[in-house]
């Protein structure tokens, strides 16, 4: 019935093209008032400017503050509107045709046209750039532009999650003229149709952009001006945002949360998500090629213990499988509590009747990962499990023993999709395969839910697979944290995303009590 | 001896550091048996306790008692910072004296060398040393004690120099005496004590080195009980309970302090100004 | 001063230049990183990898990439950062330039401070005053930067509110911000140095005090100020210099730290993220300039005593 | 009232004594001194009797753990000890100044020579700077610098002794005092610059007039300059006489014993010795050259002249032969030492009894242990940290010989008349002179065919000085080993010595027989020298 089909693109096109102009709905929300500066505090060096090849969330801020993509990620997970209007994908979801705005210039202003999108999602497939979006934007075969303002994306597969795939952090819109031309440029310059264009870029200190004034939406952004200023160390830019020296944290430890709840002027910004820490397993390396091991070690973590150590409290269990409900498409398992009985069981029936011991190697960034290692060690232990925690520098980590290692510690934001999560780490064909656990029954579930519509169908599809994961076990994931921001008051139009990498500032604006207003 | 002896508790600095030190020294000997808890046991629901009659010194993040991190820790600190010493006082003796008595060419191009490499801050050195070889104690261990042998192949070098000149180290050589015996029975008795004394001072650099290195997250590691890590790892919870923060850093200042104050009683024992 | 004396030391100066830079190059060709993997990231494919190493030339004999790398810094090219693909140089002096205010500053205080507590210390020696000195000092070496900075972020910044906690403002941008952001920071990394020269100063002018010329002098009844001041004094500084100049390879260490938890955008602060984040030419260069630094002040502070100093410049 | 009926300086019934841990060191008792008016009182004691604690005294300038008792000093109608610290500083340097044993130590080594002089005049004659410095220049001319304008200019490092003691002389009569305490101001001297510093200060003292406390360890030299001598023994004064008197007819036996103690040339402690044709040593032309030349002489092209310690030394020595040595500092006495004992790298050839040594490679265990070498300091040339019977176990045990060797080290402890059980002490537990005995011990008991004595005496007093070289003779007269003495003491080696050889600037003038070095055909350098040498005491208290 392809009436139907239409009638539920159609409605989510609306539905998502209504939340972009309003994007939050709710009632009592003041007017904005545009104007100001903001002072954001990002934790990280905004070490690489280009936009597609942002890696850490300090990055992707810049990104988003200077470019577009083809649309953006609503805090409902739902994909919105950005410089394509609307879309829609043929019967077997294998084609799709989205309309892009006319009339958008880039920061030169030169106009940007399908052209432009071509190129740049060419960019981003081809494997000599490496951009991590390569991996993320979907099935993509080939694109084409049918005219100046459509752009249309076969796939070598379904998939129903296009729309907000395209959403991906790196899978923004440049100029075709810059990557036929300096394709480097964009290391150090930038060029795009997003809301702010950039005025100064020092990557340990700061980033200055402002109001780009032809920006396709007149109303916005409401701010002349936004500094991301670079605090490496987190007391720091928790006492400045006390102190009224920046407006806005985008990234906050648990801790630090704590400290500044309740504070007059500051308002603490919480959201549950999908990012996680989690141990992972090489599942091709004895002993932990043995399902029954890898359970018995799920089955000593005290996972209350877990939420409260790894994040204080602001956390929800994990079950061992990487979806949680702040993914649609969700449905629980019967939650997996320590069991320190059944997990020795289990060590004897694999042969290990005396537990065995175990090196744990766990990146020194974020320090997340130590305190989920260190906590491990001593919950395996009354299964006379004996882990031996080794932390290395995160560049010795990738270099050695990410993707390669027999035991090593994980930390993942959300993704946009279930899909996204599940064909980002635990299919055979993931782009990045930590556990090298390979089950095809697994990898069939995953791709006939991403190419089914039927939301009851495909919320049973993903709560087979992550039955399938919870009971093999290739990754433990303990706990899921629930992603934490500050803001002073003044600062309004702004609310933490659960994917932690979406900002969406163009939104924000400054309140007449703002120290920068005027 | 026993006069020696007598002389450095006459000192204040002397009295105080021995003082000191030899709590330290007990810590570290004793620290395991008298922990009261187990130094990693973590305890859910006592976390981030404030001292009290069970927990002297509180609780940390994880539940565990600091106190008994702290004498754990005693160990693994002090016994580093006076391993990397003593192997960073050798090394720079050995290269000092040797550059001493080889003289000439030698002497100037091995020095030259020396303070070449002592243009590198020795806090930058360890950090390269360490990422070099990954971060963990042992590692932090070698990594000072080569940014320590530059500034100690100095010193033993000046010392030497000045015994070498002393009538009685001619008189052996006039009298025929191989080099051997030269330098171990003439000279190295008499350099060795300045090199104590400078050693002794050096030990509380070591425990700040170690403690930075730690602190830049290029020392010890979880769940070690480094003082200097130990205080790292407070810092985030800094503002939820300080003493967290506040005991381990006590502990090292006064590890410093314990070892400044000895060194200076040493001198002056050794050499009684007026 | 003879011309043979400064060429020695000019030499010396270069020579300096010339291990520090084999010793960084070394290091830094055996640390455990793929330079290629480091600036493709994990997406890369095995074939970007490499191609990226032969136009890195990571393929050739490492003496040749000591040459390239050598002449290039020789020509004032310290290449390009894996990190963020800016060239390292432009950045790295940007940096070195705040470092450097912190660490002036830091040596200014230094001296106004550490000298006269010296001077009261020996001159009231055994009294109150000196015992507080000694106290003050003995503590003041004993605690680790990233305490004493915690600590006074803590009290001074957090508690009473009296200074901002961190970040940075170029004086030239804005004068009073930047001087209040910058109190802390300075303060942090002078405490141990004030505490080391004001031994220094206290020994130095205690030993002064005792030579014969000092006692000629008061035996010659002149003025107690006169016996302090022009005698004493002007002979217990001048080693001062020398020590001095060598605590500025401490104080660039401490400025690692407290760039690091006062967020303050020095060469500290980039060596640090170059350390974790392996980015070779950065980790190179910051070393090479450090080092510059140090021996370049060394220099000077030579020149100045030889020159204050006329008995020492034939050695 | 004249000043002449008061004495300039009057100390009566004093007594000095400092606290120590282990209770109080008495240093001075009940002393009593007075010095009138262009009056010269010599103060002769050994080091330890106190005299320089004396002087710390009169100036008001003593240590904080000094006990005084209530004798009194007074400066003409002024008591001295109830000043306090202000009113002394008015009175130090005006009415009463110092001049110092070391000119290079007593001077600031950073300030300029005339800064140092005009100070004074501008404290206590409130002069302005450029009066003081007019006047200064105006002083050094009277105390005999050529170039006074210059030298106010110069820094100490770029002058000699001789004129570095001029100007603090210089400094000294500045507000022309009424006291000025002379403390060993020509120890530190050579001979000659000595001799000339002497002259002056006998010049300056007859014009000014000044009373005059002189400090010094040798009676020789005061028999000469002092009016009346006050012998200090252990911090009392033992006798106090005329000059002429105290020498013609010392009442005091320990005066009696300084008194004998002074070398005297006419008395030889040597006797004669019987011509064997072949020399034991003859080394010929023997050169010492210190530096090397540098990269930066290259570089700026210049030629490198190496600093010379020994140019071309020629001379023999008989089997038994004592040959002295003497020269100023400077002269490469110790160089020539050195180079025979392999210390120093040296051009030229040495010949040992026959065989020819070109350089280190040469010196052989045989010649090591045929030549010894004995030190100037003994606290220097023993190992603090070795006992006695290691330092003495070396040679035995390097050098072998019959006997069980810690017999052997006791019996030759016995033969340096040191009792058997030091044999296990440290060095610092033995007193100077006993250290130096152990040092002559440890070159005997190779029983070497030369021992090369470098100074071994100028470190000690008069009467401990007069032991050891006892002791060395009579080892001489036993041993039959040949000597060659280095020494600045030209009385002592003309005692001691067969022939003198005078060195000056690293060459050798030229080799006397040791009676006929006061003839008048000697090298005009000889002659000065000997002029120079105060003669002892008696043969001018006739």
């Amino acid at each position: 019935m392809p009436f139907n089909r239409r009638a539920f693109l159609g409605s989510t096109v609306a539905a998502t093209a209504l939340a972009a102009v309003f994007p939050r709905v709710s009632l009592a929300q003041p007017t904005p008032e545009a104007g100001g500066t903001l002072r954001v505090a990002v934790d990280q060096a905004v070490s690489v400017l280009h936009p597609l090849l942002t890696r850490v969330n300090p990055e992707y801020l810049t990104a988003e503050l200077l470019y577009s993509g083809l649309t953006r990620l609503g805090r409902d997970m739902l994909a919105e509107p950005d410089l394509a209007l609307s879309w829609e994908g043929n019967e077997d979801l294998s084609v799709w045709t989205f309309n892009i705005r006319p009339d958008v210039t880039f920061h030169d202003g030169t106009p940007c046209t399908a052209d432009d999108v071509v190129a740049s999602f060419q960019a981003i497939l081809n494997p000599d750039l490496s951009s991590p979006a390569r991996n993320n934007v979907g099935p993509i075969d080939k694109v084409e532009a049918v005219d100046a303002t459509t752009v249309r994306f076969t796939l070598t597969s379904p998939y129903a999650d296009l729309p907000v795939a395209l959403a991906y952090n790196n899978a923004r819109i440049i100029p075709a003229s810059v990557i036929a031309g300096d394709f480097d440029s964009l290391r150090s310059t930038a060029n795009g149709t997003g809301p702010f264009r950039l005025v100064s870029y020092e990557p340990d200190r700061m980033v200055v952009v402002e109001k780009n004034p032809d920006y396709y939406d007149p109303a916005r952004p409401y701010l002349d001006r936004v500094e991301l200023h670079v605090f490496p160390d987190f007391g720091a830019q928790v006492s400045s945002l006390m102190a009224g020296d920046i407006d806005m944290i985008s990234t906050l430890g648990p801790n630090d949360f704590l400290r500044l709840d309740g504070q007059d002027g500051i308002d603490v910004l919480r959201s549950e998500s999908g990012q996680f820490c989690n141990v992972n397993f090489g599942t091709d390396i004895a002993p932990f090629d043995d399902p029954r091991v890898r359970r018995a070690l799920a089955l000593t973590v005290d996972r209350d213990a877990m939420v409260d150590f790894m994040t204080e409290g602001f956390g929800t269990k994990g079950n061992d499988t990487p979806l949680n409900s702040s993914y649609p498409f969700f449905k629980p398992l019967t939650q997996r509590e320590q069991n320190i009985a059944e997990a020795k069981a289990l060590l004897a029936e694999a042969g290990l009747p005396d537990g065995f011991e175990a090196e744990l190697v766990a990146s020194d960034r974020p320090a997340i990962r130590t305190q989920l290692a260190v906590a491990l060690r001593e919950m395996a232990k009354e299964a006379g499990i004996t882990i031996n925690v080794i932390t290395m520098p995160h560049a010795t980590y990738l270099d050695q023993v990410w993707t390669k290692g027999a035991f090593y510690v994980g930390f993942y934001n959300m993704q946009p999709t279930p899909d996204g999560i599940l064909k980002l780490l635990f299919t055979s064909d993931a782009a990045w395969n930590e556990t090298r656990w390979n089950n095809s029954d697994f990898d069939a579930l995953v791709n006939r839910a991403r190419s089914t519509l039927d939301t009851a169908e495909r919320t049973d599809l993903y709560t087979q697979a992550q039955a399938m994961m919870n009971d093999e076990v290739p990754s433990i994931i303990p706990a899921f944290f629930d992603v934490l921001g500050a803001k002073r008051t003044w600062m309004q139009g702004y609310d933490i995303h659960p994917r932690a990498s979406v900002f969406r500032l163009d939104h924000a604006w400054l309140d007449a009590s703002a120290p920068t207003k005027g | 001896m026993t006069d020696f002896l007598g002389r450095l508790l006459r000192t204040p600095q002397g009295f105080l550091g021995c003082l000191i030190v030899g709590l330290i020294f007990v810590a570290v000997l004793g620290g395991h048996w008298l922990t009261p808890f187990g130094p990693e046991d973590m305890q859910a629901l006592a976390r981030y306790k404030a001292p009290s009659a069970e927990h002297w010194l509180g609780t940390d993040q994880y539940g565990r008692d600091i106190l008994s991190r702290l004498l754990d820790g005693a160990r693994s600190t002090v016994v580093m910072a006076v391993a990397a010493t003593v192997i960073g006082t050798l090394g720079g003796a050995i290269l000092g004296t040797g550059s001493a008595y080889l003289g000439g060419r030698a002497d100037e191009f091995i020095m030259r060398t020396v303070d070449a490499v002592m243009a590198i801050p020795s806090l930058l050195l360890a950090l390269l040393v360490v990422s070099l070889l990954g971060s963990n104690s042992a590692n932090a261990l070698l990594a000072i004690a080569i940014a320590f042998m530059p500034s100690m192949a100095r010193i033993s070098r000046s010392v030497a120099l000045t015994v070498r000149k002393q009538e009685y180290v001619s008189a052996a050589i006039a009298r025929g005496e191989g080099s051997g015996y030269i330098v171990l029975r003439e000279m190295l008795p008499n350099v060795i004590a300045p090199i104590v004394v400078e050693m002794t001072i050096r030990v509380s650099f070591a425990v700040m080195l170690f403690a930075t290195l730690s602190f830049l997250g290029l020392g010890a590691q979880p769940p070690a009980t480094d003082w200097g890590l130990m205080v790292s790892e407070a810092r985030q919870y800094l503002h939820r309970s300080y003493w967290i923060l506040l005991w381990p850093s006590a502990a090292i200042a006064l590890t410093a302090i314990g070892f400044n104050l000895l060194g200076d009683g040493l001198r002056d024992a050794l050499n009684p100004r007026t | 001063m003879s011309a043979s004396y400064i060429l020695k030391r000019v030499a010396l100066t270069f020579y300096t230049l010339f291990v520090v830079s084999v010793l960084v190059f070394g290091i830094t060709q055996i640390l455990p990183a793929d330079a290629a993997v480091m600036m493709l990231g994990e997406n890369a494919t095995p074939e970007a990898l490499e191609a990226l190493r032969q136009q890195m030339g990571l393929n050739d004999p490492v003496w040749l990439q000591y040459l390239h790398w050598a002449g290039g810094v020789i020509r004032w090219d310290f290449g390009i950062s894996m990190r963020t693909g800016q060239p390292v140089g432009p950045a790295l002096f940007s940096a070195l330039g705040t470092s450097l205010t912190l660490a002036v500053l830091a040596l200014a205080l230094m001296l106004v401070l550490a000298v006269p507590m010296g001077i009261i210390a020996a001159v009231r020696r055994g009294k109150l005053a000196d015992l507080a000195v000694g106290f003050l000092s003995y503590v003041g070496v004993s605690l680790p930067e990233f305490v004493t900075a915690t600590l006074a972020v803590l009290l001074i910044a957090d508690f009473w509110g009296w200074l901002p906690p961190a970040g940075y403002i170029p004086l030239t941008q804005d004068f009073v911000g930047g001087i209040e952001r910058l109190i802390l920071p300075v303060t942090v990394v002078s405490v141990m140095m004030i505490a080391h020269v004001s031994r220094m100063v206290r020994s130095e002018l205690v030993d002064v005090m005792h030579t014969d010329y000092v006692r000629a002098a008061r035996l010659k009844g002149l003025h107690p100020r006169r016996v302090l001041f022009r005698h004493g004094l002007r002979n217990a500084l001048l080693p001062t210099i020398t020590i001095v100049a060598l605590d500025v390879g401490y104080l660039l260490g401490g400025v690692i730290v407290v760039e690091e938890i006062f967020s303050i955008p020095g060469i500290g602060r980039s060596l640090m993220s170059a350390i974790q984040a392996r980015d070779l030419p950065v980790i190179q260069a910051g070393v090479m300039i450090m080092a510059a630094t140090y021996s370049i002040v060394n220099f000077a502070a030579d020149l100045m005593y030889a020159w204050l100093d006329k008995r020492i410049q034939y050695d | 009232m004249t000043t002449s009926l008061t004495p300039v300086l009057q100390v009566s019934d004093y007594s000095l004594a400092y606290r120590a841990p282990r209770g109080k060191i008495p240093v001075i008792n009940n002393i009593d001194l007075t010095i009138a008016r262009g009056e010269i009182l010599g103060l002769v004691g050994e080091s330890g009797s106190g005299k320089s604690s004396m002087a710390s005294a009169i100036m008001r300038h003593l240590p904080g753990n000094a006990e005084e008792n209530a004798g009194s000093i007074r400066l003409g109608t002024t008591d001295l000890r109830a000043q306090n610290e202000r009113a002394m500083s008015d009175i130090r340097g005006r009415r009463m100044s110092m001049v110092f044993q070391d000119p290079a130590t007593s001077l600031n080594p950073t300030l300029r020579l005339g800064e140092q002089l005009a100070e004074v005049l501008i404290r206590h004659q409130g002069m302005t700077t450029a009066q003081a410095w007019r006047e200064g220049e105006a002083r050094l001319a009277q105390v005999g610098l050529k170039t006074p304008a210059e030298m106010m200019r110069r820094l100490p490092h770029e002058v000699s002794g001789g004129e570095k003691q001029r100007v603090v002389i210089a400094t000294a009569f500045a507000c022309n005092p009424e006291l000025i305490i002379f403390d060993e101001p020509t120890t530190a001297l050579d001979v000659i610059t000595a001799r000339q510093i002497l002259d002056l200060f006998a010049e300056l003292q007859a014009q000014t007039g000044v009373a005059s406390l002189y400090i010094s360890h040798d009676l020789a030299l005061l028999s000469q300059t002092a009016n009346r001598v006050a012998v200090l023994q252990k911090g009392t004064v033992v006798e106090q006489e005329e000059t002429v008197r105290l020498f013609r007819a010392p009442n005091h036996s320990y005066t009696k014993a300084l008194i004998a103690a002074a070398p005297d040339p006419d008395k030889r402690l040597v006797q004669p010795l019987e011509e064997s044709g072949t020399p034991l040593v003859s080394v010929q032309d023997l050169s010492v050259k210190f530096g090397r030349k540098s990269w930066v002489d290259s570089l700026l092209r210049r030629d490198f002249q190496p600093v010379v310690g020994n140019q071309a030394i020629t001379l023999d020595l008989q089997p038994g032969e004592v040959l002295g040595i003497v020269g100023e500092s400077g002269s490469g006495k110790s160089t020539l030492a050195k180079a025979m004992t392999g210390l120093n790298r040296f051009d030229g050839l040495i010949e040992f009894d026959g065989k020819p040594v070109r350089g280190l490679s040469d010196m052989d265990r045989g010649y090591r242990r045929d030549v010894q070498i004995i030190f100037q300091h003994p606290d220097a040339s023993l190992n603090p940290r070795q006992r006695i019977s290691e330092i003495l176990g070396r040679p035995v045990r390097l050098y072998g010989g019959s006997g069980n060797p810690r017999e052997r080290i006791k019996s030759m402890l016995e033969r340096v008349r040191l009792p058997a059980h030091y044999i296990d002490r440290f060095p610092h537990e033995l007193s100077g002179g006993e250290k130096q005995r152990i040092a002559i011990a440890r070159a005997f008991l190779s029983n070497p065919r030369l021992v090369i004595c470098d100074e071994i005496t100028s470190a000690l007093d008069v009467s401990v000085q007069a032991s050891v070289i006892d002791l060395l003779m009579e080892l001489h007269r036993d041993t039959g080993a040949a000597y060659v003495f280095i020494t600045h003491d030209i009385n002592l080696v003309r005692q001691i010595a067969h022939r003198i050889a005078v060195m000056y600037r690293g060459d050798l003038v030229e080799i006397s027989d040791a009676e006929r070095i006061t003839d008048p055909d000697r090298a005009d350098y000889t002659r000065a020298l000997l002029a120079a040498v105060t003669p002892p005491a008696f043969t001018h208290s006739l």
